[in-house]
């Protein structure tokens, strides 16, 4: 039996990127769709594994992974107490 | 209204977005490759470097870098100016 | 023959708990259970499969290809970054939904609602 | 400050050579290069981080500490993960639970002892610690099936909860 | 030693298939922390996936990336959870 | 600005030295495996982000300064752009010191063997010090990023 | 025929769609950073994708199990993954940079609707 397995984690991978970024717009709690956005990050590193980009994925593993969360929780402390803020 | 012409925008250049993604050439075979072909088979003996994507970094491309370099320091800047600490009196 | 089997079994322990995280991902009642869930089962099941890589990159090492080296001892500080910070996360998480004022749900005694930290 | 900038040079410089592995001919294993950089990242490393290790944990550098350490890893921590991980299971599936936040008094002292403690006791059977008083160092524990007569005590006892750990983190870390 | 990368790829792809499940508990979670659950969840096993994809496309050079999410995703949680306690 | 509880300083503390020591080992080895300047530049400057959320911002004052951090990223590019004027005897950006420049200099000029090889760090000629000048950059500018909105988005 | 056929292009224009979307119609400023974010993950998703060759390896020649004759046609393109090399750095450091100016107008109109700010000027 001869079945794709890396064309079927493309599949996965990127029907999971998918959901999340859609997830990332659509919560309305902000600190949920910064998380979302982490997830996307997240499966697009692997994304780019699969594709054998691995000096890409580890620029995105070491920007996703923490300091783009980093960024996004701080702005929202800043903003938390306003009209329009979550 | 507004939002009714923007929407219309937005399906308009989702459609031409899919059209184009699935008139693409093939995934897995791309088109026109005769720069990287020299890349990934003269890389190693003119730079020194086993890694390809950093010999085209820092020494083929090295102006993008630098640009590059530039503008990360620029917004890095913007920044902290945006930050700054006012001076507090004493 | 026989390290191939220990592969065998390593990896299907890992898969079987693995899943069983994630449905008790699913299937928790609250937040407190669900980190048990997850941070127990995921942590464990990554240990077997990562045990799994480390045996093959072994064996391709005493094969004599002394540049496959890597392979086990990268697996083995990913392994131990993945024992360090897990359940470090997990505690992090359980403290500040905690103090956010999640209630553990069923809960038959809570000694933290009383003695009230800084 | 001088000791625990050479401590943590000398534990960056292990976890050079860890990484490092494989990749020349001196003792089959490591490049000369590799350890001249690793030599002077270690430096750096150490004098970076050298201020956030305290002056105590030059006791983690006995080597008998080390050989304990390893076996509580391998020993009583493997089992008691292997059967939390089946008591998760038997529980994912049933759905059978009693949960509760007792607090526990194990009397350790230092840090990374209670650090140690923390992580054992959230990986093994049904528990998971939630918060640490940071004077007296007790903990507070989720216990997912608290055990019938535990709930009215004050201070639960601490044999039952998570066993025996705190004794041999005393022998690792004290 | 004969060729197990077919293995490997059995075990990332159903690794994979368990991500849908952490997925939908993002999906769902009534509160952040349940969502920070499901983050670290996924976290976990992207890292376990990756680690065996290395193995199978038999690159050891890639188990980089894995080591560099273990030890990175820990501190977008910490943010997030001392964000949830009102610490910041 | 309070601290996290202490088992993660404690965890803080020790994941410090080990992410500090990896940021430099993928710095170093950027022409050898995947990695680079700017990848191990973001993961030591996610060590200063890990440092910055567990202890608080009042005590990692003590050791990081806005002064500090951005004067890192300013010698980061002085070191940059002066790596690139000094092969400015043939061109802008000329690799002075690979295989094949012509007045060899003998060191970082080692060809290496195709195939597997992972040791030979004395490779790729000017590349291993222009990636350590761009990682000296990124770890400035990311760094300042995060401490700067640390301190100052408070309210 | 591939069933693969274009998939990944296919998720990189619907990707764009939804980030376009969420900065046209969305009016929380941090939800159209976040759009922004979108676009700019897939575009980098683009760029790899059209480098990627079916069957190749990474452009790495540590350890790359290619013959001594010709490895070209056994990596795939390099120069599209030294372009989202640099790209994703500079996207964090101007998603910083979006942020702080948003924090900025936050203090200032004390709002970050994005129609009342535009409606309240001075």
């Amino acid at each position: 039996m001869n079945v794709d397995y890396v064309g079927i984690m493309h599949v996965v991978v990127l029907l999971i990127v998918l959901v999340s970024a859609y997830l990332a717009i659509k919560l309305k709690n902000l600190l949920s769709a910064v998380l979302a956005l982490a997830v996307m990050s997240l499966l697009l590193s692997l994304e780019f594994y699969l594709l054998h980009a691995p000096d890409v994925a580890i620029a995105e593993a070491g920007i996703g992974a923490g300091l783009t969360t980093a960024i996004y929780v701080l702005a929202i402390r800043a903003t938390r107490h306003l009209e329009g803020g979550a | 209204m507004r939002n009714a012409v923007a929407g219309v925008a937005l399906l308009v250049m989702a459609a031409f977005l899919f059209y184009a993604a699935v008139e693409m050439h093939s995934f897995g075979s791309p088109a026109y490759s005769d720069m990287d072909d020299y890349f990934i088979e003269n890389a190693q003996k003119e730079t020194g470097a086993n890694n390809v994507v950093t010999s085209i970094v820092f020494d083929y491309r090295g102006f993008d870098t630098l640009g590059e370099a530039t503008v990360l320091f620029t917004a890095v800047a913007g920044t902290t100016a945006v930050f700054k600490k006012r001076r507090e009196k004493k | 023959m026989i390290p191939e089997c220990v592969i065998y079994l390593f990896l299907g322990i890992g898969l079987f708990f693995n899943f069983m995280g994630s449905i008790g991902l699913m299937r928790m009642p609250d937040i407190y259970t669900r980190l048990h869930a997850a941070t127990k089962c995921t942590t464990f099941g990554s240990i077997f499969t990562s045990l799994a890589v480390i045996i093959y990159g072994i064996l391709w090492w005493y094969d004599g290809h002394s540049s496959y080296a890597p392979l086990a001892t990268h697996t083995i500080v990913a392994l131990a970054a993945i024992l360090v910070t897990n359940p470090t996360g997990a505690h992090a998480i359980a403290r500040a939904s905690h103090r956010a004022g999640v209630k553990p749900e069923r809960a038959v005694v809570d000694r933290l609602e009383e003695v009230k930290l800084p | 400050m001088i000791g625990a900038i050479i401590l943590t040079s000398v534990l960056a410089f292990l976890a050079w050579l860890f990484m490092t592995m494989g990749s020349g001919n001196l003792l089959y294993l490591w490049d000369l290069k590799e350890i001249y950089a690793g030599i002077f990242f270690s430096v750096v490393t150490g004098v970076v981080a050298g201020r956030f290790v305290k002056g105590k944990d030059w006791r983690m550098l006995n080597p008998a500490r080390w050989f304990l350490f390893a076996a509580y890893l391998i020993g009583p921590f493997f089992i008691a993960m292997a059967k939390a991980n089946f008591d998760v299971a038997y529980r994912v599936i049933t759905g059978k639970i009693r949960p509760g936040i007792v607090r526990i008094r194990p009397n350790l002292k230092t840090d990374l002892g209670i650090t140690m403690l923390a992580n054992s006791i959230t990986l093994t059977p049904g528990t998971l610690s939630v918060d640490v008083d940071e004077n007296s160092g007790d903990l507070f524990v989720h216990w997912i099936n608290v055990k019938n007569g535990a709930e009215e005590k004050d201070i639960c006892d601490y044999k039952l909860v998570c066993g025996k750990f705190p004794d041999w983190i005393r022998r690792i870390a004290e | 030693m004969s060729d197990m990368s077919t293995i490997f790829l059995i075990t990332g792809t159903l690794l994979l298939a368990y991500m849908l499940i952490g997925l939908l508990r993002l999906a769902l979670g009534p509160t952040v922390g349940d969502r920070v659950v499901a983050l670290d969840t996924i976290n976990t096993l992207v890292v376990a996936g990756m680690i065996l994809l290395g193995a199978a496309f038999k690159e050891i050079i890639y188990i980089d990336v894995a080591i560099v999410y273990a030890l990175l995703s820990f501190i977008g949680t910490l943010y997030i959870a001392k964000y949830m306690e009102g610490g910041m | 600005m309070m601290a996290m509880s202490k088992i993660v300083r404690t965890v803080s503390n020790l994941l410090y030295f080990f992410i500090l020591i990896f940021g430099f080992y993928i710095v170093m080895h950027g022409h050898l495996t995947p990695g680079g300047g700017f990848q191990g530049g973001a993961v030591l400057a996610s060590a200063i982000a890990l440092i910055i959320v567990a202890h608080g911002i009042e005590k990692a004052k003590k050791f990081y300064s806005e002064f500090s951090l951005t004067s890192c990223e300013s010698l980061g590019l002085v070191l940059f752009i002066s790596l690139a004027f000094l092969g400015i005897f043939m061109t802008f950006f000329y690799n002075f010191l690979s295989p094949g420049a012509q007045p060899a200099i003998p060191i970082f000029s080692t060809e290496p063997p195709l195939g597997p090889n992972l040791g030979n760090l004395n490779t790729g000629g000017v590349i291993p010090l222009m990636n350590i000048a761009v990682g000296i950059e990124v770890i400035g500018g990311l760094g300042a990023i995060v401490y700067v909105m640390f301190r100052g988005g408070k309210k | 025929m591939n069933y693969l056929y274009n998939f990944p292009f296919i998720v990189v224009a619907i990707l764009i769609a939804m980030g376009f979307y969420a900065m046209m119609f969305k009016r929380n400023l941090i939800k159209i950073v976040i759009g922004l974010n979108i676009v700019e993950s897939a575009v980098n998703l683009f760029l790899i994708a059209l480098g990627y060759r079916k069957g190749a390896v990474a452009p790495i020649y540590t350890n790359a199990p290619v013959a001594k004759g010709a490895p070209a046609h056994s990596m795939v393109l390099p120069t599209p993954q030294a372009l989202t090399l640099t790209a994703i750095v500079i996207g964090v450091a101007t998603t910083a940079m979006i942020l702080s100016f948003v924090v900025q107008i936050g203090k200032h109109y004390g709002t970050i609707d994005a129609k009342k700010a535009r409606r309240l000027k001075g």
